[in-house]
């Protein structure tokens, strides 16, 4: 087990954590802002695993346009799940 | 000279580091949105600035690439922090109670806004 | 109780079968001929560097345009619900903040290098990681940084249209091309040159700037329509 | 050469950073906060893709760390238009 590995468990872990977040919790604004944490550490998981291509398109797609995506949905809705 | 190039990236590669993990452990453990801004965007612009420095001398090849990075480093942090400082306050977060100034009180501008 | 009982027994059935299923594969080991015999020949018969984006524009260039074409479709069938939204809105807001002075004078500095950013991911789609896709969202996220920053900031939708048409039709006339020229639809008809060069790879960095171009023009159409339902 | 204990030093620094960072993500009570985690991983994460990059000797991974640094940034100036009511 190297360094590398702990840094990719602790990521994982990190990402199933972040993922439990967002399902349970109410407030949606702060989902958004988890989920852009979930692609985040995707990024760096795909770019470990030697990735590049599919690294840069998660960051490209899942930071920036999903976010715009989702707040413009909250914005036409509610904030918090009743 | 080149070993003398790789002790001054090996360096600048620690104190990177070192900069960046000071900067979250400020984030985890300052009491308010204001105090934790201080150190999670300056403590952390200093510390990508300097790991990047560090890798772009360690391989001087990517130089001009690591330099381009750092430019956009420097553009892009302190905005980002500015517009969180800006939406926090306008959102209506409380300052911590052991804060004594609020200068953005006297001002038409601060006023305003959305839900914290 | 029992829903949730349910759940999870279904959860370690899945659990146990995925296991089962995935124990007997090895993994980090190769077992198809055909992507062995892309990485051996892929450089040398194409000239791309990278063989992911070789794979996509020539290989399976054809799935690439079905990609594009779906894009097409699903920016389009949204633009059209949100468009029909706009109309029936009753929950519009008394007060919008202004966006601050060093948002706006950053945003100034910044989305001509975004745009470069953007035009250097799908033009180097054959040398470094990334291509049309990415390359064309980080265009349109350019945009979105203008729209984020200016309150007055439009972008001219029949402009996006044109340029989004032409690029789609660019995209197939290169393909017809290489019917004429080569022998087969999105054939490669332009020499390989050398590795590693910008000018090299054949057919590869026209195909990703027409694509770079029609996911940007799309995406930006869509993000300005998403502007314009929340005023 | 970089020497390994610095290796050793640099990642356990980095992680233990981004372990930080998604902690005041998770617990983090209101929603500015947690952008402020937000903010500081993407620096960090663009840290730590350099520092790979030269662990892997491949120069174009610095172009990944580019790209996301930029694009994070908007995602997070999108949040705090929100945020201020400016959407």
């Amino acid at each position: 087990m190297t360094l590398l590995n702990l840094l990719e468990t602790l990521l994982v872990i990190g990402m199933l954590g972040a993922a439990l977040f967002v399902v349970r919790t109410r407030d949606l604004l702060a989902a958004v802002v988890v989920t852009a944490i979930i692609s985040l550490v995707a990024a760096i998981l795909f770019y470990v695993l030697q990735a590049p291509d599919v690294a840069i398109t998660e960051a490209a797609i899942d930071a920036g346009l999903t976010t715009a995506i989702f707040l413009v949905a909250l914005r036409k809705t509610e904030r918090y799940e009743k | 000279m080149n070993l003398l190039l790789q002790g001054v990236a090996g360096t600048l590669i620690l104190i990177g580091s070192l900069f960046l993990f000071l900067g979250a452990l400020g984030v985890y453990r300052f009491p308010d949105v204001y105090n934790r801004l201080q150190a999670g965007t300056k403590s952390t612009t200093l510390g990508a600035l300097s790991l990047i420095l560090g890798v772009g001398l360690a391989e001087p090849a990517w130089l001009p690439k690591a330099l381009v990075l750092m430019l956009f480093i420097l553009l892009t942090n302190p905005v980002s922090s500015h517009a969180i400082g800006r939406a926090s306050y306008k959102s209506g977060y409380p300052l911590w109670e052991g804060s004594i100034v609020d200068h953005c009180q006297e001002h038409d501008a601060c006023k305003g806004g959305g839900e914290a | 109780m029992t829903r949730r009982v349910l759940a999870i027994l279904l959860l370690l059935i899945l659990a146990v079968a995925l296991y089962q299923a995935l124990a007997r594969v090895p993994f980090g080991t190769d077992r198809m001929a055909v992507s062995r015999y892309y990485l051996d020949h892929g450089v040398q018969d194409l000239g791309g560097v990278n063989i992911v984006t070789s794979v996509v524009v020539l290989y399976r260039g054809f799935d690439t345009l079905g990609e594009v074409t779906v894009l097409f479709l699903a920016a389009t069938g949204l633009g059209a619900l949100l468009h029909g939204l706009a109309l029936h809105d009753e929950k519009r807001r008394r007060t919008k903040t202004p966006p601050s002075l060093i948002m706006r004078t950053a945003t100034r500095i910044l989305f001509p290098l975004i745009l470069l950013l953007g035009a250097y991911v799908f033009v180097h789609g054959h040398l470094t990681p990334g291509g049309g896709f990415p390359g064309g969202v980080v265009v349109a996220l350019a945009y979105l940084l203008g729209f984020l920053a200016h309150d007055h900031w439009r972008v001219n939708h029949r402009a996006v249209r044109w340029i989004e048409g032409l690029a789609g039709m660019t995209y197939v006339i290169i393909g017809l091309l290489g019917l004429y020229l080569a022998g087969s639809f999105l054939a490669n008809f332009l020499p390989p040159g050398t590795p590693g060069r910008l000018f090299s790879a054949g057919i590869i960095p026209l195909i990703y700037i027409t694509i770079g171009f029609k996911v940007g023009s799309e995406m930006t159409g869509l993000l300005s329509e998403m502007k314009e339902i929340t005023e | 050469m970089i020497p390994g204990w610095l290796w050793i030093l640099a990642y356990t620094l980095i992680g233990l950073g981004v372990l930080l960072g998604l902690l005041r993500a998770f617990l983090g009570p209101k929603t500015p906060d947690r952008l402020v985690a937000v903010d500081a991983l993407v620096t960090i994460t663009m840290g730590l893709m350099v520092l790979l990059g030269l662990w892997y000797r491949r120069g174009i991974y610095l172009d990944i760390a580019l790209i996301y640094g930029a694009l994070g940034f908007i995602a997070t100036l999108a949040i705090a238009r929100y945020l201020e009511g400016g959407l």
